[in-house]
């Protein structure tokens, strides 16, 4: 195969999540010769804006979001390291998690599937994360971004005790933090002090990448 | 065709059931049913029963003698076989509202014209839900009166391919309809074309221009749905069981006058029952009355054996609202728990029948997919009951990528044409359109997809000959 | 309080139950149900259970030991003698929305305010349909987090007299609310007085503030309602019988519990069944599925011999809109079809429960007055067939003036709230108003005819100093 | 009884439709030398306008209206040929019909109850009635205003049909003609040259008065 046709049957087998193809391809990729950044940035990365794309157009249902978004998960395992060594890293990692007193998650995981998707690094805390629980996972993966997720309106303050936990721990300039599930709004975003909120999965994945970019634009780091 | 393999839901007891059957005896006995008809009057009266002026007096047996000759089940015939229809059993079929003046566009209400009488055409044909358009979808005004029964059978003959209703304004508009039938199909005979609507001038009395065309369809063997309208308040007593047996008497006695005049012909057992408010005067649809009534004429039909129609998306409601959507669903859901054979007026009726509504039409497919989707029985097999997906996912995952759902997700639920679940947000982004906006965005969509059916050239010219010639001979 | 004496809607043969039967045995003995709590896991291994971490795996014969100690039916008492609500056999109860956020008036969507809460509490009072306020009628946002659960508690006290649910917050909410229902009742162990709900962290896992507030409530005796609340495709398997399976599954082991905690305390069989769309993951309401599912749990709740809850007015509409409509009664046609001892959300629902709304409100209790009087069962007797009605009009006549009209014409037919039967210029001249603007003009015209029930001005006057008490306690 | 207190029973009994008790205080009240034109118009019409007055209200349903006009209709069986004697009138004659082709009769026959109880003697041909039938009719009974009711597009041009007859029976210009019917508009009346349309019973009612005194004010008649 030419390098054309394996980024070509990159793109093509993660489309529709064939994660055995995608990972052979790698490796056939590797072997050829093709740099790890070619394969995400020209190959990976594209496909899943398709999958996003077609999600939003009502094309795509949400388990073949989430076939594509482990097909590139798989692929993703074996390029990391490589991609480390090069310095070039994925879109970002993002560490999410709902709320302490909250165990609402079909949203938290719909905002998950669609940001690994994207080519984010999703570590997930799962349901009923306390304060604490961010603050040491913050400090142990050093995510670009944290995001709280709840769906009581009696657990949305926990966001508010969220972002007092990082500051305490000097972690606030550190992260950015995002916000959402279905009673959250965009005004009680900003009352809390949170980076960013978005209503829905494709919106997350958005706001994300453009909350990044502004945040490297300041830093004067590449995007 | 929708096959309803669900259980029907019978809410008479055996008691309740010799009470009525008590009652509509004494009525064709004791009070009579009148037939403005004297060719009607001359068949009973060789029939042997009493007959006094307009007036007839019957007897039970013999009604349930002629009842037993009219067929169980028939199939009536649409130009491309895939559209034929089954009328009867578990079988139930669709048509479009019919007979409305006025049609509604949002919120424009006006004469209907022989355009929107083509438009609803071309809905009844996009939407494989329905099996017909019906028949007088709208009155076109714009038409001339004498000959417009005629543009109608052409649209209904050429703009759909399934089957249509009969005009029954008069017997030589009955021999029209008959007559291009035969032009499309060559053979009406064996298996029948076209359903006509025939109504009782309730209480009690069979009206001469009904009859006249009862009198060409069923010597023609096309099936006639003999039609009690009873709106109770005015062409019933304010009661449901009495309005039932009233229902019977005349309907089984306008059956039996079918079987006189062509012994085995087929005919439907039809049923249009509501009320009328008290307080107004005004007819009230899709009200609870209705719905039992419904449920009752059901088990009725059956056990005399015969075909039956009722049901539709009824409403009293101006408007595509809110109204218009629980009225329209708490007729249609009591007709597949009842499993009407022949269901008219299931897309687009409003107000009371006077109007067809396009958006309305919209929403009541959107009823009549969800209702398919509901009576059709659950397999419950080991298989389905996917233990291994319980013991993939475990305790607190989800279920969104377990191999079970990969498998089935496109199609294990119902998607729905209209309902919309989209978060606020983005129901905002998207112009905040309620149901009824969304509506007139679908069937413009759906009149754009319309194709028209193909149909061989000769007999388009055929047909078309006939309108030009009989228009003529009417003078129009 | 309504009695549906009308025959259940059943849908499920013997084999399929049987098939059922298997699915819910195998999943509880060979997968288990996780507690997240101590205290539960203890009561189970006492019992002789399989405890392996926060998972147990039962004996399906010991589930049904415990399930037969449940009562089949029970008193909750009001404090208005007139309004305490017998839950079980053919009795149904209707309580209002629960949980929403948000409100919608017209065309506003915005956070809930305590004083949304008291509006709502008050339509609760003033429409007799309605059996309760529930418990959680919106999200008092505006209210102090910590001890907004009193304020709550204190205005469906005082506000109605009516039953209430409990808050489920936690356990020390839990102990609040049953300490604030002493005071108003007195004894409230020999007949309970509040109801509330429990909901399983699907799949397969019972969370621990849940389960504090079970513990609080059932060793009170207070009933509480153990619902699985499925949306296919996230928290159970893409297929309705895998989800029943699954549903029984946790719902009578959460029985269970509420047994081991309290031999022969009241508990509810809930249910609350529906699917997520596959293509967006929004959860959908009023769907077929859920109807579907809703039928079969009715007659699987009456083979354990347990009171059940489900249905509600249930749709994803983001306004009073046509969709609204048509999904409402989708869920509530069936809930009658089934006859669910116990509805929540039969009034006010809007957009999957994020949002009450005070048109849906008005909206939804005609839907509801409509049912009650649809499931009322038709007197078929001699006297109903109106023979002499029939006999006096004859033939062709109308029924306005007959005498069986003249003593019937006020009650004979179901009369509207919302609906309307006015003709176009009627219509017209009233304002072209649709459903949601009449709607409006109804609720607003209710809260004026509001009254408060009276109350003990002592018992009021202990309810506030405990309030005031635990508010400064709990900080806010 | 004293002659007021005969006026408010014959009021009260009208209003509730009692017939025998309105016959009873008829009789009474010319025993009591009360004048047929007094109970007419203070009595019996004031009770029917009250009566038309809670229909529209939502008040009265339509059988009350019905019992209503048949109470009164008994009165004027009694008041009528004295009335005549005096030279005064009922409130006018009309004269009504489904016209050929049509059996619609609901919304005809309710025009009939508001009419009778608005104090005009109604004449009901019944449904499927001829032109021939009309003319013949209107030669008999003289009526002030004919009504033609129509419930089917394909009957409405059977009122052009009824006026051509009219005028060519020389008739048209000594009734008042209104149409209506579900499915008639104003735009139709006018368009067949009918004289008033009303859309529903108490409508068409106040139509009929208003026509009749319009008719009267020409014709110099005292209203």
């Amino acid at each position: 195969m030419t390098e054309q046709e394996i980024l070509q049957g990159l793109y093509d087998r993660t489309l529709v999540g064939d994660a055995p193809a995608v990972l052979d391809l790698t490796d056939q990729g590797l072997a050829a010769g093709l740099a790890p950044e070619t394969m995400l940035f020209e190959a990976l990365i594209p496909a899943l804006e398709e999958v996003g794309a077609r999600f939003e157009r009502g094309d795509f249902f949400v388990p073949e979001m989430l076939i594509a978004g482990r097909a590139m998960a798989g692929a993703m395992e074996v390029l990391r390291p490589l991609l480390a060594q090069t310095g070039a890293a994925s879109l970002g990692r993002f560490l999410m998690g709902t709320v302490k007193g909250d165990v609402h998650d079909i949203g938290k995981n719909l905002v998950n599937i669609m940001l690994e998707g994207a080519g984010f690094e999703v570590i997930d805390l799962g349901v009923q994360v306390a304060p604490e629980r961010f603050v040491a996972a913050i400090r142990e993966h050093r995510p670009d971004i944290v995001g709280f997720s709840a769906f009581l309106t009696t657990t949305m303050p926990m966001f508010k005790a969220n972002i007092n936990a990082l500051e305490k721990a000097g972690l606030r300039d550190q992260v950015i933090v995002m916000v959402g599930g279905a009673p959250v709004t965009q005004e009680y975003a900003d009352a809390v002090g949170a980076d960013g909120y978005a209503a829905d999965a494709s919106t997350a994945v958005r706001r994300a990448k453009e909350l990044l970019a502004g945040r490297r634009a300041v830093a004067g780091t590449p995007s | 065709m929708f096959l309803n393999q669900m259980p029907r839901y019978e809410i008479l007891s055996a008691d309740a059931m010799a009470t009525l059957d008590r009652g509509w005896r004494r009525i064709v006995s004791e009070i009579g049913v009148e037939f403005m008809s004297p060719r009607a009057l001359e068949l009973f009266r060789k029939a042997g029963m009493k007959v006094e002026e307009n007036n007839v007096l019957f007897d039970p047996e013999f009604l349930l003698e002629q009842v037993a000759k009219a067929p169980r089940e028939f199939d009536v015939q649409a130009r491309n076989p895939a559209n034929t229809v089954h009328i009867g059993g578990d079988h139930m079929a669709f048509g479009a509202v019919y007979g409305s003046p006025f049609v509604r566009e949002g919120d424009v209400r006006r004469d209907a014209t022989l355009d929107d009488f083509h438009r609803f055409c071309k809905l009844s044909q996009v939407f494989g839900e329905m099996d017909s358009a019906g028949g007088v979808v709208c009155e076109p005004g714009d038409a001339p009166l004498d000959s417009r029964h005629l543009d109608m059978v052409y649209a209904l003959q050429t703009l759909t391919d399934k089957i249509y209703m009969g005009n029954v304004v008069s017997g030589p508009n009955a021999a029209d309809t008959i007559a291009m039938t035969r032009i499309l199909l060559g053979d009406i005979e064996t298996v029948p074309a076209t359903i006509s609507l025939i109504n009782c001038n309730s209480p009690l009395r069979w009206d001469d221009r009904m009859l006249d065309a009862q009198f060409e369809y069923s010597a023609a063997n096309q099936p006639v749905v003999l039609t009690p309208f009873l709106l109770m308040g005015a062409m019933s007593p304010v009661s449901v069981p009495a309005t039932l047996v009233q229902q019977i008497a005349e309907a089984l006695t306008g059956i039996a006058l079918s079987q006189l005049i062509r012994p085995g012909c087929p005919v439907i057992f039809g049923s249009f029952l509501s009320n009328i408010d008290m307080q107004s005067g005004s007819p009230c649809f899709g009200t609870p009355e209705s719905a039992v009534g419904l449920l009752c004429t059901g088990q009725i039909a059956r056990r005399f054996g015969l075909p039956w129609r009722s049901g539709g998306a009824l409403t009293s409601s101006q408007t595509a609202d809110a109204q218009a959507g629980y009225e329209a669903l708490m007729t249609m859901l009591p007709t597949f728990l009842a499993g009407a054979n022949w269901v008219m007026h299931t897309a687009g009726w409003l107000e009371g029948g006077l109007v067809s509504g396009f958006e309305k039409f919209v929403m009541d497919v959107e009823i009549l997919r969800m209702l398919q989707h509901e009576f059709t029985p659950l397999e419950i097999t080991e298989e389905s009951l996917a233990f291994d997906a319980h013991a993939e996912v475990g305790h607190g995952g989800h279920f969104l990528g377990a191999a079970h759902t990969m498998e089935r997700f496109r199609t294990c639920f119902y998607r729905p044409l209209l309902s919309s679940s989209d978060n606020y947000e983005r129901w905002m982004r998207r112009g905040a359109k309620d149901a009824a906006a969304r509506a007139t965005e679908i069937y413009r969509a759906k009149l754009q997809e319309y194709e028209p059916p193909p149909l061989d050239d000769a007999i388009r010219e055929e047909l078309r000959d006939y309108v030009t010639r009989r228009r003529r001979e009417l003078g129009d």
